[in-house]
């Protein structure tokens, strides 16, 4: 007979956002607003905003307002939910982010960033991203 | 060329849950037949590598499990914590510095014994993306919808190219056979068009040029930005660098070679990466990953099936393809070819 | 051996760095590698990292920690292999260059044990088997425990000689920038620290540490200030800690056949009169003292006496961890890097106020697995 | 100045760790109050818990065979600090003592509980004797701990 024994791995676990990424979720709970990283070299924005540009590899000095509208890149719906990946406002990344408030999704739809009411600093101070009825 | 050869290989059959064996029992399996197979002992392998991932094994140092099945205890030994193929760059180095003659590689995953939907999400981006609950195969998802759109494909693209790959799993007794269904599960990617979390080892042995067997004429290695949303997914990323890299250390062209095996997590992947590696030739005969995808053992597989078409006289150049990343954050392309 | 490393770098190792995430951390070290080897980052070819997944339960963290370690676009593999990740990711690097296959590689080692809020040990107990070991062990602080309880038994010797491991430890990393514990203890103070899990005591323990360390190893270092790598080896150990223990018919001890290997790569037939400086991996007081003797620093039973002489001191006969050694800073994936860090740092004559004068050879070890132990030796000459 | 900003999570990773094919020979074994090891005829080698590889040649074991539940106590630790155990996310009941012991007959040892708290009362090569608990399933909590034997 085979036997197998059940086991768990379960351990608290807190990670740090960091410098740059204190300073993106901060503005999202304190003043529900998104910013980005721009490197200077290759004026990229990536958002969110990270100390320093992954292709560059160098610091990212200037922090530039992106959003709070984007663009549907892509999404899918599967059984962990509803999501796109979107082109804020002035970024050059996309962000994941869940959809919401919606009866149906397509690549190029306009969204909007539903806030919480209550933030504590958080990607889920955003509750997700509702279409505006506009497409790009 | 590397200076380094493939002295053989072995697998197991790939199947959704091997309750009859614990992880040191699937390592030994491949181990013993790869051994019985080639004629090689433990006291003549040099050195061991293994490949394995601690979050799917749900152990720390995973490769503790299978330090006595590879024969490993007394001898010079590390562990790459990605795809296997990856796992082999390490393996032929160890070769090519003359330090070894021989380095066995033992790489092994077991879906079955956890969660792999709550495993994926591990893997992402803890601070932005992993609180969302995205998993794996939405993931998988994301990237087939920029892929079909941004080529203007329709969904019946991935269809047809799964099944491709499960009329040639049909011919590989190794993979996985299961149930699919033609349902949605991360749209449009269907159930049938994703691949299979399966259970299963794999083992090859690597020797110095001098012992002959299959040459490994070169490899590539290329990692991309972890986030989801950092690149166009329905581009194929850094995979053609890496390819590019192989290429340059084989000496050969993407027109020269003869079959690939490649890693694709699903049907879109198939598509994207075989443009990506820019092969014209057969790809997947075994059926790929999309015929068994036993975790970090999933790219060595490939490199097996590469290789075991060479042995066979079926090809005289192969490339095999590994990633470590759910969209492909990190390739890695090996060439082989056939002694003269 | 054609192989040298260039520069390292490393963070100031902390308790807790809540002010940066990984990325950022493993940035700080990085950065001042390159510094330090005068490179820029197109001058590195491949990049090898490691942490352990489970002690920040982030899987997949080589991909994460892409942007501070600028594998973007490059080659990078993850290697972990337990504590002696870091000195395996200074084997992988060493390998890698010396194949042909890169001309210049990074190896970046990282841990932040704060994100588990100090429960480390949960994370090790995962190691083991999770139906025979697990229901048992207390992590590596009882795993070491067996050990030192098997070292008492077989010589004799008393806590308070153990301690004086640390004791001296900590006035090494009071010199130590980067060290993490540099407040002095006395040997009183050791053996009446809460016991953790006998013999081993609350100060005869290593710390959980924040921290990152980058080195870089390159086959064509130029005209830059070298050490220059002149043994490797590495030698693993059985799957069950009871095969792993003294008195198993199969008991291997990792660390005297890794250092005889490494040895006789290095030329070195007296090791303590061809090693100048040692920078051992030493989770505990306990053993740092079994495994001095594994190395041949000095017979059975007599490794007490190297500290208790001043032997072991910067500027004793044979210096062992004037970095302070992990017993002050121990961020694991880090920690065995570190080592190889320090070893060099002592031969290209550039580690400070814990320099150790003429530096001709230096020894780096690490510990970890089941007990598996890895040697790297560094010099000022190639060969 | 407030704790810098940070993403708090506690992951619940569930597994279903397979015995395999000697484990469960051995679990099996347990509930019938035995103890059950494996035998390489070749090295030789008889090892608990058995397993499917030799310690000395990496090859197959290839015989089960039961050996006594007496043997010696090589060493021991009592573990006395707070942790959280993997298993079940709170604090493990500390303080407990265990140790490696030489099942007679066999070559290598098995980590277990000891019935003794007091370290000091341990001495290498003690005489110790596995205990089982009355009402058995076929897992390991089968067996309760090492006890001091009179032998």
């Amino acid at each position: 007979m085979d036997v197998a024994v059940e086991g768990r791995i379960r351990i608290p676990y807190r990670w740090p956002a960091g410098r740059a990424g204190g300073m993106f979720l901060s503005l999202l709970a304190s003043e529900g607003r998104f910013v980005g990283s721009r490197c200077a070299p290759c004026r990229r924005v990536a958002v969110p905003p990270t100390s320093r540009c992954c292709r560059c590899h160098v610091e990212c000095a200037e922090t530039v307002p992106v959003g709070p509208e984007g663009t549907i890149v892509t999404w899918t719906s599967s059984p962990a939910g509803l999501f796109a990946l979107i082109r804020l406002d002035g970024a050059d990344s996309a962000l994941l982010h869940r959809i919401v408030e919606a009866s149906e999704v397509r690549t190029g739809m306009r969204v909007a960033a539903v806030f919480e009411k209550e933030r504590k600093g958080s990607i889920l101070d955003v509750a997700g991203f509702r279409p505006t009825g506009g497409v790009r | 060329m590397t200076g380094v050869s493939i002295l053989g290989a072995a697998q197991t059959r790939h199947v959704g849950r091997r309750d009859d064996a614990n992880y040191m029992e699937l390592a030994f399996e491949v181990v013993e037949e790869l051994l019985a197979r080639t004629g090689w002992t433990h006291d003549r392998v040099g050195t061991v590598i293994g490949a394995s991932s601690d979050f799917w094994d749900g152990r720390t140092i995973s490769e503790i499990a299978i330090q006595d099945a590879a024969g490993a205890a007394g001898k010079s030994a590390s562990k790459v914590s990605m795809d296997g193929a990856f796992a082999l760059v390490y393996a032929a180095a160890r070769i090519a510095s003359g330090a070894f003659q021989t380095c066995l590689v033992v790489a092994h995953g077991k879906a079955s014994e956890g969660n792999p939907r709550k495993i994926a999400n591990a893997g992402f981006d803890p601070l932005y993306q992993r609180p969302l609950g995205i998993d794996d195969h939405a993931a998988l998802g994301l990237q087939a919808r920029a892929f079909l759109e941004g080529r203007k494909l329709s969904p019946s693209a991935l269809a047809e190219s799964a099944a491709q790959s499960r009329e040639a799993a049909a011919r590989n007794p190794n993979a996985h056979r299961r149930e699919t269904r033609h349902v949605l599960e991360a749209d449009p990617l269907h159930d049938d068009e994703i691949a299979p979390d399966s259970d299963g080892a794999c083992a090859v042995l690597l020797g110095a040029s001098t012992f002959g067997g299959v040459e490994l004429a070169g490899f590539g290695c290329a990692t991309d930005e972890h986030a989801l949303g950092a690149r166009d997914l329905g581009q194929a990323g850094v995979l053609p660098k890496a390819a590019q890299e192989a290429y340059r250390r084989a000496g050969l062209g993407p027109r020269e070679i003869d079959v690939a095996e490649i890693h694709d997590a699903s049907s879109a992947q198939t598509l994207l990466w075989r443009e990506g590696l820019g092969v014209a030739c057969p790809v997947n005969p075994s059926g790929g990953a999309m015929g068994a995808q036993p975790g970090f053992a999933t790219g060595l597989v490939r490199v097996l099936e590469a290789y075991e078409r060479i042995v066979r006289g079926e090809a005289r150049t192969a490339i095999a393809h590994g990633m470590t990343g759910f969209v492909g954050q990190a390739h890695c392309v090996w060439i082989l070819r056939r002694r003269s | 051996m054609n192989v040298a490393i260039i520069g390292s770098g490393q963070t100031n190792h902390r308790s807790r760095r809540l002010d940066v995430n990984a990325p950022e951390l493993i940035d700080e070290a990085v950065q001042a590698a390159l510094a330090d080897a005068r490179l820029a980052p197109d001058g590195i070819d491949a990049i090898v990292v490691g942490n352990m997944e489970h002690f920040e339960g982030i899987h997949l963290s080589d991909l994460w920690a892409g942007e501070g370690t600028g594998a973007v676009g490059k080659p990078q593999i993850k290697v972990a292999t337990g504590g002696t990740t870091g000195s395996s990711l200074a084997q992988a690097a060493y390998y890698l260059v010396a194949s042909g296959f890169y001309r210049t590689v990074l190896a970046v080692g990282w841990e932040r044990l704060s994100d588990s809020e100090g429960e480390t040990t949960t994370g090790i107990v995962t190691a083991f088997d999770p139906i025979y070991e697990r229901p048992t062990l207390a992590g590596a602080v009882s795993g070491l425990a067996i050990l030192a309880c098997q070292y008492q038994a077989k010589h004799g010797t008393k806590p308070e000689e153990a301690a004086l491991v640390v004791v001296q430890a900590r006035e090494n990393a009071a010199k130590n920038p980067h060290a993490h514990l540099k407040q002095a203890v006395a040997a009183a103070d050791v053996v009446k620290s809460p016991l953790l899990s006998s013999p081993i005591r609350y100060l005869d323990m290593c710390p959980t540490s924040d921290g990152a360390c980058a080195v870089v190893f390159t086959s064509d270092p130029g005209d830059r200030r070298c050490a220059w790598v002149r043994g490797v080896s590495s030698r693993h150990n059985h799957t069950y800690l009871g095969d792993v223990a003294e008195g198993a018919a199969d008991f291997i001890h990792t660390l005297q056949l890794a250092s005889a290997d490494a040895y006789r790569q290095a030329g070195i037939r007296d090791p303590r009169n061809d090693i100048d400086v040692v920078e051992m991996y030493e989770p505990c007081t306990w053993a740092a003292l079994d495994w001095a003797e594994a190395m041949g620093l000095c017979g059975p039973g007599e490794a007490a006496g190297l500290w208790a002489s001043g032997t072991a001191r910067i500027d004793g006969g044979l210096p062992i961890n004037p970095s302070g050694g992990v017993l002050c800073a121990n961020p694991i994936g880090a920690t065995g890097l570190i080592r190889v860090a320090e070893a060099s740092m002592q031969v290209r004559g550039t580690a400070g106020a814990c320099q150790v004068a003429d530096v001709e050879t230096a020894v780096a070890t690490g510990f970890g697995g089941s007990f598996w132990n890895e040697v790297m030796i560094v010099g000022a000459r190639k060969s | 100045m407030s704790e810098p900003i940070a993403v708090r999570a506690t992951p619940e990773l569930t597994f279903r760790y397979a015995a395999g094919q000697y484990g469960s020979r051995f679990l099996e074994g347990l509930r019938e109050g035995r103890i059950l090891a494996s035998r390489c005829p070749r090295c030789p080698r008889t090892l608990v818990p058995p397993r499917i590889a030799c310690t000395h040649c990496s090859g197959r074991m290839t015989e089960i065979a039961e050996v006594s539940p007496c043997g010696t106590l090589l060493a021991w630790t009592l573990v006395a600090f707070p942790f959280l155990d993997p298993f079940t996310g709170v604090q493990r009941p500390i303080p407990y003592c265990y140790g490696m012991v030489k099942f007679d007959g066999t070559d290598n040892t098995f980590q277990y509980f000891l019935s003794e708290k007091d370290p000091t009362k341990l001495r290498v090569g003690q005489r110790v004797k596995a205990a089982f608990r009355e009402e058995r399933r076929g897992e390991l909590a089968d067996l309760l701990h090492f006890a001091p034997a009179g032998d």
